[in-house]
């Protein structure tokens, strides 16, 4: 890092503690270098600044999911966003649409009830693992940070949608079923507040850090439900197999 | 942990549908398709009511034609014709990708949606106005 | 003593209710239809006709042919149906559900009803006039 | 009031594993983590399931309890590791001297190993330096750094223990020479609370040094931070070690979508206060393609340090890489005079139902409470029920 004056950025932090009556805004100066990440800053905020900040962190590198946010309004892992080109001033807010627990803290608890029908097939038991895989077996990308759910202008009013992340983990599901009944999972989706309340923004693909491509999965499944019930239609199947 | 905390920030709420910060075309996409749509079964009452005024006769009717024919009117159909070209263009985009078909292709055939709608906006206020 | 245990109405809400994949490809379909129909109705009633509205005889005289009769009809019908079911799906989308939501979308259904029963009737008294 | 009552301080791998194994014992549990759990050193490691070969030559203590642990924890936590194997690789003369000696260590630490001609491993593991001399197979995995821990606290929930995150301990409750509880303020509400406790157990990782200081004790423990350097793109799908003596950069695994490149060593007195110095990372891309050259150019997603506590007498090593990786438990009414207070320090990820092994027998020997470790076969829940599974009563 250069020995000059480091550049300094404005944080406007989103404050809230159990039991205010608002959230508030505090503004921290702070030095950062070429690498600096939002991350780094906040945690230098909460070291010499103003140690009651609260925020989740944990990997450092993209890998836990924990550090989602909002910076300047979008959906980011603080760990891998660096202030370097985002300007002077810098808001940073906590994810949308679950409950704040405190600061930059959301309750994740909804995303992972969401996720729970799936089984989270996304982390695969490699005693499971089928003759017919690769021989190596890996964990798959999604880290269940939560932006995409945050980021999707459907589950921005719908509290029952399943979201991006637990659809995409129902089209692994069907990619690849481990054991799971592709019919239950296909049951488990086609529904109201399931793939069909979708509305093909691409907003979670776009934030999606890990490359995981919620949006495609889900149409991957209403490609697969819309032939399923077509060919019903035609006589090619047998009446609906379900209960 | 104390409590569920606060529910209302950046909670569940159509005005995030307009919170412009970090969102992407698919997004402005997903918000114009509603607003048109809602827009235009609106209008489609508006549009029965004002037919309603044929039942009253040949002179009601030919003063409400003379009416509809000010510019103001005119630069309404126009917004008309747009409307119905952003819904049915997007839509279109909407149907295919939303039934799972070019999905890869999901931006090129927004961009050109919009490259459409434009077209249409043109050629209808050119036939209107000129 | 074994507690009844009430049926969990989340998970298993009318089992006969059409599926959300049904109504997709009604929306679908009723949308690839009024992109047709809506440029027939564009073109035919106002774009081809000078001014862009036509006077009450000619209407008249217009209506009375039975093809446009049927196409408006038809367009009346899709067009109803596309919007109404696009407010329904508005609705889900604010996170409607349960009673309030059943009560709704019959409410909707109604007016879909009488909406079209409505505008088959303007069509038919202004044909069959004068 | 009936049963113990342990306070854990820190929430990192070891207070997991701890706070799961007392509750398994029947004992009251509440764990304070003044951050969000496993934000401190837990998270950062680079997912590294050791086989404890890395450990054998030099440290056999570690490597012994490395692989007896690495068997245990696929058992207790099968989902959780990609279960991929490790190879240690040598690409210089240097190296391959140092083979004969590893193969004996590994045999004498139980750890099996398979030995490889370069065309072998560069079949099953096409992303290695085609100039490789040879490569040994071992048991390694490789696992999420949090996941794994959120098991035990899951784990530990469902058993009752009361787990706190963003709950800072601030000080030591103390009656003369007794600790009688903690003091803590809570993050979220802005309260401060005391919470008495029969014993308080020091799990703070790099951190326990300042702790035990509340209390006039003394833990012969340095923070040595290493880098560690995210890299997009998996380029390798087994876990690759150089085969030579720990040093930096030595070690290249994929992470999901990941790789990661690690690490170097040094030592600072203040592990919230920690750099990550450009040459390191440049080290890491420089020594990692030696094992795997596809390393030199990948595209950077993240460098990072991560404090590892190190026992060893403090004063004494100043590189890190010469201090034990095993871990120590300390009750400091023996080593000073401090009653009610004990600290669990050093160790790795690997070995962390092992370290809270250990001091839950300390713990329940000072308490009288004779029920016997239940971890080695109780199998851990996944790891998403330590979001949905609620709070115990």
């Amino acid at each position: 890092m250069s020995e000059d004056q480091p550049r300094m950025v404005l944080l406007r932090v989103f404050r809230y503690r159990s039991g205010d009556e608002a959230p508030r805004y505090d503004e921290f100066r702070v030095p950062i270098g070429p690498r600096t990440t939002v991350l780094d800053a906040l945690l230098g905020v909460r070291r010499l600044q103003d140690p009651t900040l609260t925020l989740r962190h944990s990997c450092l590198h993209a890998s836990c999911g924990t550090c989602g946010m909002r910076v300047n309004g979008r959906e980011v892992l603080a760990c891998v966003t660096r202030l370097d080109g985002l300007g002077d001033r810098v808001v940073v807010e906590p994810l949308a649409g679950a409950p704040v627990v405190g600061d930059l803290v959301v309750d994740m608890e909804g995303f992972y009830r969401r996720l729970g029908p799936s089984g989270r097939p996304l982390v695969r038991a490699s005693e499971q693992a089928a003759p017919e895989l690769p021989d190596l077996e890996r964990f798959e990308d999604c880290i269940e940070c939560g932006l995409c759910l945050s980021a999707c202008p459907v589950a921005a009013t719908d509290p029952r949608y399943l979201g991006p992340a637990a659809l995409a983990a129902a089209g692994r599901l069907l990619e690849e079923p481990r054991g799971a009944d592709p019919a239950a999972v296909l049951g488990w989706v086609d529904d109201a507040h399931g793939a069909w309340r979708c509305h093909v923004a691409f907003e979670c693909s776009e934030v999606c850090p890990a490359g995981v491509e919620p949006a495609g999965a889900i149409m991957g499944l209403r490609r697969r439900l819309l032939r399923d019930r077509l060919s019903r239609l035609a006589g090619l199947h047998d009446r609906e197999a379900r209960p | 942990m104390t409590g569920k905390g606060l529910r209302a920030v950046g909670g569940r709420h159509p005005s995030r549908w307009l919170d412009p910060r970090g969102r992407h075309l698919g997004t402005w996409a997903f918000v114009l398709n509603r607003l048109t749509g809602l827009g235009l079964v609106a209008y489609l009452y508006l549009h029965l009511i004002v037919l309603s005024t044929l039942l009253r006769g040949p002179e009601a009717w030919d003063g409400l034609v003379a009416v509809f024919r000010r510019p103001v009117f005119l630069a309404l159909d126009v917004l008309l014709v747009l409307g119905l070209a952003v819904h049915g263009l997007n839509g279109l985009r909407v149907a295919l990708v939303g039934s799972g078909l070019l999905v890869d292709r999901h931006k090129a055939l927004l961009v050109a949606a919009g490259v459409l709608v434009g077209l249409v906006g043109l050629v209808a206020a050119v036939r209107t106005f000129a | 003593m074994a507690t009844r245990t009430r049926p969990d109405r989340t998970q298993a809400a009318s089992p006969r209710r059409p599926r959300p994949t049904v109504a997709w490809m009604a929306q679908v379909v009723s949308g690839v239809l009024l992109l047709v129909l809506m440029t027939v109705h564009m073109v035919a009633q106002h774009f081809v006709v000078e001014g862009g509205l036509r006077t009450y005889q000619d209407v008249v005289a217009w209506i009375r042919n039975p093809v446009v009769f049927a196409v408006e009809a038809l367009l009346l019908l899709t067009v109803t149906w596309h919007g109404i079911a696009g407010v329904h799906a508005v609705l889900l989308d604010l996170g409607l559900r349960g009673r309030a939501e059943r009560i709704v979308a019959r409410s909707l259904l109604g007016l879909a009803v009488v909406t079209v029963a409505y505008g088959l009737w303007l069509l038919a008294t202004i044909a069959f006039r004068g | 009031m009936d049963r113990p009552h342990v306070a854990i301080v820190g929430g990192g791998g070891t207070g997991a594993a701890l706070a799961h194994d007392l509750a398994l014992r029947g004992l009251r549990v509440m764990l304070l983590e003044r951050g969000e759990l496993t934000s401190g050193t837990t998270g950062r490691h680079h997912g590294l399931l050791h086989s404890g070969a890395r450990y054998a030559v030099a440290d056999a203590e570690s490597a012994v309890e490395c692989i007896q642990e690495n068997r245990i924890l696929r058992r207790i936590a099968s989902g959780s590791f990609e279960e991929n194997g490790g190879l240690f690789v040598a690409v210089t003369d240097e190296d391959m001297d140092y083979k004969p000696g590893f193969l004996a260590a590994c045999a004498a630490c139980g750890i099996p190993t398979g030995e490889l001609t370069p065309a072998e491993a560069l079949q099953i593991e096409p992303s290695l330096n085609p100039a490789l001399k040879a490569a040994v197979w071992v048991p390694d995995a490789t696992m999420d750094a949090m996941r794994l821990p959120l098991r035990f606290f899951a784990s530990a929930r469902r058993n009752g223990a009361d787990l706190c995150p963003f709950t800072e301990v601030t000080g030591l409750l103390r009656h003369g020479a007794l600790v009688t509880g903690v003091a803590v303020h809570d993050h979220l509400s802005g309260r401060d609370a005391e919470v008495p406790a029969d014993l308080v157990v020091n799990a703070t990782g790099p951190w326990c040094e300042r702790l035990a200081g509340m209390a006039g004790a003394d833990v012969p423990v340095r923070p040595s931070p290493g880098v560690l350097l995210a890299l997009r793109g998996r380029l390798c799908n087994r876990v690759v070690n150089r085969l030579h003596p720990a040093g930096d950069g030595d070690i290249v695994l994929p992470q999901r979508a990941l790789s990661v490149v690690g690490t170097s060593a040094w030592v600072v007195t203040d592990p919230d206060d920690l750099d990550v110095p450009e040459e390191h990372v440049q080290a890491m891309y420089r020594e990692g393609a030696r094992l795997v050259p596809a390393v030199a150019a990948a595209g950077f997603r993240a460098a990072w340090s991560a404090a590892r506590p190190l026992v060893g007498a403090a004063g004494g090593a100043s590189s890190g890489r010469q201090l034990s990786r095993t871990f120590k438990c300390f009750d400091h009414a023996v080593t000073d005079g401090v009653e009610g207070l004990v600290t669990i320090t050093g160790g790795k990820a690997t070995t962390l139902r092992a370290m809270a092994e250990a001091a839950a027998d300390v713990v329940c020997a000072k308490l009288g409470v004779q029920v016997p470790c239940r971890t080695r076969e109780t199998v851990l829940e996944p790891h998403t029920a330590y979001y949905t599974g609620g709070r115990a009563a």
